[in-house]
């Protein structure tokens, strides 16, 4: 087994946790298991303890962090789920199906969450577009996120790019989606009641994306490249099925708990809605639908097989989900119940393959505290001297320099690639500042933005991650609209690295100064780290993705000047 | 007295709440919808194939959806004279089966498109322009992949002598021009209809242009076109 | 017997093809000399079970002609040989048009 | 010399299909049997002047892997034959941002 634990990214100090949680040494199964569970991309191990300095509560704060997806209360009996996710590395490997993927688990955060999408939103980074391997890269995630957001019927209503040297060799890809659930009608990732089936609806499961969460939680280079886990293909014609089949299923009022399979597959849903539930867990491989013949036990129960939920049913109302299920032309296989015993256990049919503690697997992981150091390179840079920059002689010039620029010209090109009007809620589309959107049956509406500066945050973390929350804030709150609340997604290099630990802790810091003064709690947000290739981080990029309330769409504020004569009035410190 | 609308629903189908929507909420009529596997007798004055991706667009647009059993009762509405109206993968689905002639190839710039159009009316004096002026532009967005519409020249010389091309991608003031083919559709073509006057396709969705505060209200006239008519007892024939 | 099928479909002559025309400037622009024309079809690969070589043929023409190509656009060639060996099992999908189950 | 070329890109083996897959469940919806596995992959016709029948094999081989075919997903074969006589181009069209070039 030694070499196992390693192959599978553990450190050795994990591996002897795991040892002593458990009271043995794991087998191979559980090995695996662990390796993916354990993984920064699961465990959140260097983030967790500074997650915990950002604020997270607030008046209309429904669902905090710790779900598939933060929710908050719009008022008249509506909520919003809401959430952003990292694609980065696949979208780096295979851009069109990467982003799309990327898109396709996010829309899977908020449906799990009972409520219906109704918006999308992506935050990219790519190397400068006079490179033909970036402008492929545009090109395929754009494709991408227009071919699985346009397929599902969801909108691609905002977004950002920029074009900076440093995510050359390491893209950012952050999809955001939000979406509308009653009052009441709020589902969780969590199992309960011994005895109660759990189900796995959607997709068969195949080889694709095994080792997928441990492959986002390493640096790329060229052993990274070889090592890289089967490129996964997005089906979103599936996913539609499987968001209708979904929604359809909560009316039937019989679901305990539901979650997406994202990162580490059915491991991480089934071993974390029983974490969440206190319960333990009986699965067996045998009676997960497959796609492939001569699966190991393992492989399924890692494999990260895109559109598939695990579900947890009151007992006896198997046969109905079934039937939902059918009617969209999908599976529903019981593979489990839920146990009192606190173990998550695998069998193979007969044989047991996997038992350990549900605490430790989902629970166990350890943190890291790494030490942090400020880096070197921001003492030169303080000692750069604004003044030696040469006055323009031309500003004319300077202006068309500007205008041309990839980070400023139009974004058409992009949105128009996006379905930004499907569902009819689309009052203010991309172009604008902040997207806005009706609320359907009312004259309400919920404004949505994301909005990063990975050079601010370069320059200085900590202010770069505040103007960040400020900026999304500014473009909310152009529309009319009450900024209210926010998700984030932390893209950073590797953490292991003084420098970098020291760049997300400040940032860290900068987002919960920004969100405290301007009363917008944090809901939720992804951590995505090691973002380097070949030893060269990204900037330090923390993507803020803001929600806010709007009292009459019919009186929203436009961007352009309406008419001549108006007066013009710059405000502001 | 209400319209009575049936709005198909296909796996895939996206934007049959958007068509409900304008229909019951926007215009007052009844709509109910239909399931693709539903054969039972029709009760509706107009079926509408609403937008969508239906099976996924896989192989072809419309291309697998074509079979559905519901089809079978499209067609014997429109073979009965009722109306049917193809509302982007809806127009796909109704070239995939035969029931308007040609077809449809990926944008020439094979990628997605979506934002707002001008289509020129070409007849006021069909069920589904009947609430236009003649020469008309409405300001309707498209949204799509695969619209670039294609027919062969002697099939299109006969859909041009028949006056089956209902609406052609303008610019604002009405002109035909290629800048304004947002997916280069032969002759322009962003609509047409059956040989009887009974079917229409139309790429754009009118549905998308209902509301003032979503930008447009143009793409009504094509909706109240039915329901007047409908109330006229069919008077406005081809 | 097990056959495998390939259905080649390309568009009808005379029909503009976007995406041929597309891959043809992007070899000129990147400085590929000599390609006249390129043209962008589908290769269609079906594994099926059939009691003789001809009767996998004729099943695949007829599926060809109701399904894979559209006649107003492509034409389409069956090609049909014996197959080795099983391949592993298909995911299963969402039902087809006119599967069981309804609301 | 004028040749063609036929470039057969098709998915690896594992990757997922979900064309073919919903091409396959609509078969069995219509009432085909026996189809076990359909997989939908690209047939890329290509019209060249080279100086040998060679040349013009390597260099279609060169635009396949650059171009025509996705390392990452796809697989393709390359075949060339002499082309009897010249058929009319296609009008060249500008490449957009993202499509010309590749990984
Ligand atoms: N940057 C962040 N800020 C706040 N909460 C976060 C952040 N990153 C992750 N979280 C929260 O931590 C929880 C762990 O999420 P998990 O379900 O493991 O995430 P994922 O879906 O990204 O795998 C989620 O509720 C998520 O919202």
């Amino acid at each position: 087994m030694s070499e196992l634990w390693r192959q599978v990214g553990l450190r050795e100090s994990e591996y002897r946790l795991i040892c002593e949680q458990i009271g043995r040494e794991p087998n191979e199964t559980e090995i695996r298991m662990y390796g993916v569970l354990w993984s920064e991309h699961c465990a959140y191990k260097h983030s967790r303890p500074l997650l915990k300095k950002l604020p997270t509560e607030g008046p209309r704060v429904i669902q905090g962090p710790g779900e598939n997806a933060g929710v908050v209360d719009l008022g008249d009996g509506l909520h919003l789920a809401f959430k952003v996710e990292s694609h980065n590395h696949p979208s780096y490997i295979e851009p069109l199906q990467g982003a799309a993927t990327g898109v396709g688990g996010i829309l899977r955060d908020i449906f799990t969450m009972g409520a219906r999408p109704i918006a999308l939103l992506d935050s990219l980074r790519f190397g400068p577009p006079g490179d033909p391997r970036q402008r492929y890269l545009l090109g395929g995630v754009v494709a991408g996120i227009g071919h699985y957001g346009n397929c599902m019927g969801v909108p691609t209503v905002g977004g950002e790019v920029y074009f900076e040297e440093a995510y050359g060799g390491n893209c950012i890809v952050n999809a955001m989606c939000a979406g509308l659930v009653a009052e009441g009608g709020i589902r969780r990732g969590v199992a309960r009641g011994e005895g109660n089936p759990v189900l796995v609806v959607g997709a068969r499961t195949g080889r694709d994306g095994i080792g997928g969460a441990s492959f986002a939680s390493e640096e790329l280079g060229e052993a990274s490249e070889e090592r890289r886990p089967s490129v996964q293909v997005g089906d979103p014609f599936l996913e539609k099925l499987l968001l209708e089949a979904c929604l359809e299923l909560y009316e039937t009022g019989s679901v305990v708990g539901i979650q997406d399979c994202g990162a580490a597959g059915l491991t991480s849903a089934c071993a974390e809605m029983a974490h969440r539930g206190g319960v333990g867990m009986e699965i067996d491989v045998r009676r997960v639908p497959r796609r492939e013949a001569g699966m190991l036990p393992w492989e399924v129960m890692i494999s990260e097989s895109q559109e598939r939920m695990v579900v947890c049913l009151e007992r006896g109302r198997e046969d109905e989900a079934r039937r939902i299920f059918a009617k969209w032309g999908l599976e529903a296989a019981v593979i489990g119940h839920v146990t009192g015993d606190g173990l998550f256990r695998v069998r193979d049919g007969e044989a047991v393959v996997a038992e350990v503690p549900v605490a430790s697997l989902a629970g166990g992981a350890p943190t890291y505290t790494p030490e942090k150091r400020e880096p070197a390179y921001l003492a030169a840079l303080r000692g750069y001297d604004l003044r030696t920059l040469p006055e323009p002689e031309d500003y004319g010039r300077v202006l068309l320099q500007l205008l041309a620029s990839p980070n400023l010209c139009s974004r058409e090109w992009i949105y128009r690639q996006y379905d930004h009007m499907v569902l009819l809620g689309t009052v203010v589309g991309p172009g604008g500042d902040a997207a806005l959107l009706r609320l359907p049956g009312t004259d309400r509406g919920v404004a949505l933005k994301i909005d990063g500066n990975g050079r601010y945050c370069y320059l200085n973390p900590r202010r770069g991650a505040a103007i960040a929350v400020a900026e999304a804030a500014r473009n909310v709150s152009v529309t009319g609209a009450e900024p209210v609340a926010i998700t984030n997604n932390l893209n950073f290099g590797n953490p292991e690295k003084p420098e970098i630990y020291w760049q997300l802790d400040e940032a860290i810091e900068g987002i919960a100064e920004a969100c405290r003064a301007l009363g917008t709690p944090v809901t939720g947000g992804n951590v995505s780290l090691y973002n380097e290739r070949d030893g060269e981080a990204i900037y330090p990029t923390p993507t803020i993705g803001m929600v806010g309330v709007h009292p009459d769409v019919g009186r929203h504020a436009g961007m352009g000047l309406a008419a001549v004569g108006d007066v013009i009035v710059l405000v502001g410190p | 007295m209400k319209a009575r609308f049936g709005i198909v629903v296909f796996p895939g189908t996206n934007c049959e709440m958007d068509t409900y929507h304008v229909l019951t909420r926007v215009l007052g009529q009844d709509a109910a919808y239909v399931w693709h596997q539903d054969r039972a007798p029709d009760p509706y004055d107009c079926l509408i194939l609403p937008g969508g991706f239906s099976y996924g667009d896989y192989l072809r647009t419309g291309a697998i959806a074509r079979f559905a059993p519901v089809m079978e009762r499209v067609a014997e509405h429109a073979a009965r004279g009722g109306l049917v109206l193809g509302i982007c993968n809806g127009f796909q689905i109704l070239c995939e089966a035969g029931l308007l002639p040609g077809a449809f190839q990926r944008n020439r710039s094979l990628r997605f498109v979506c934002g707002w159009t001008h289509v020129r009316v070409e007849r006021a004096d069909t069920p589904f322009t009947a609430a236009c002026a003649p020469g008309q532009v409405l300001r309707i967005p498209v949204s799509h992949g695969e619209g670039n519409y294609y027919v062969d020249p002697e099939t299109l010389a006969r859909l041009e002598a028949r006056g089956q091309v209902l609406f052609r991608y303008a610019t604002p003031d009405g002109e035909i021009t290629p800048e304004s083919n947002p997916n280069g559709s032969v002759a322009n073509i962003a609509g047409i209809t059956n040989e009887q006057g009974n079917v229409l396709g139309i790429m754009p969705h009118p549905e998308r242009a209902a509301e003032a505060v979503l930008g447009s209200e143009d793409g009504r006239l094509v909706f109240l076109s039915v329901i007047r008519y409908l109330s006229e007892g069919r008077a406005v024939r081809v | 017997m097990r056959y495998k099928a390939e259905v080649r479909v390309t568009l009808k002559h005379g029909v503009l093809d976007p995406q041929g025309a597309t891959v043809r400037s992007a070899l000129a622009a990147l400085g590929y000399e000599g390609f006249e024309e390129v043209r962008v079809g589908k290769l269609i690969e079906l594994w099926l079970e059939a009691p003789s070589e001809e009767a996998a043929r004729e099943r695949v023409r007829e599926v060809g002609e109701r399904l894979l190509a559209n006649p107003v656009l492509e034409t389409f060639t069956v090609q049909v040989a014996p197959a080795p060996a099983a391949r592993a099992p298909v995911p299963g999908r969402p039902a087809g048009p006119g599967e069981a189950g309804g609301p």
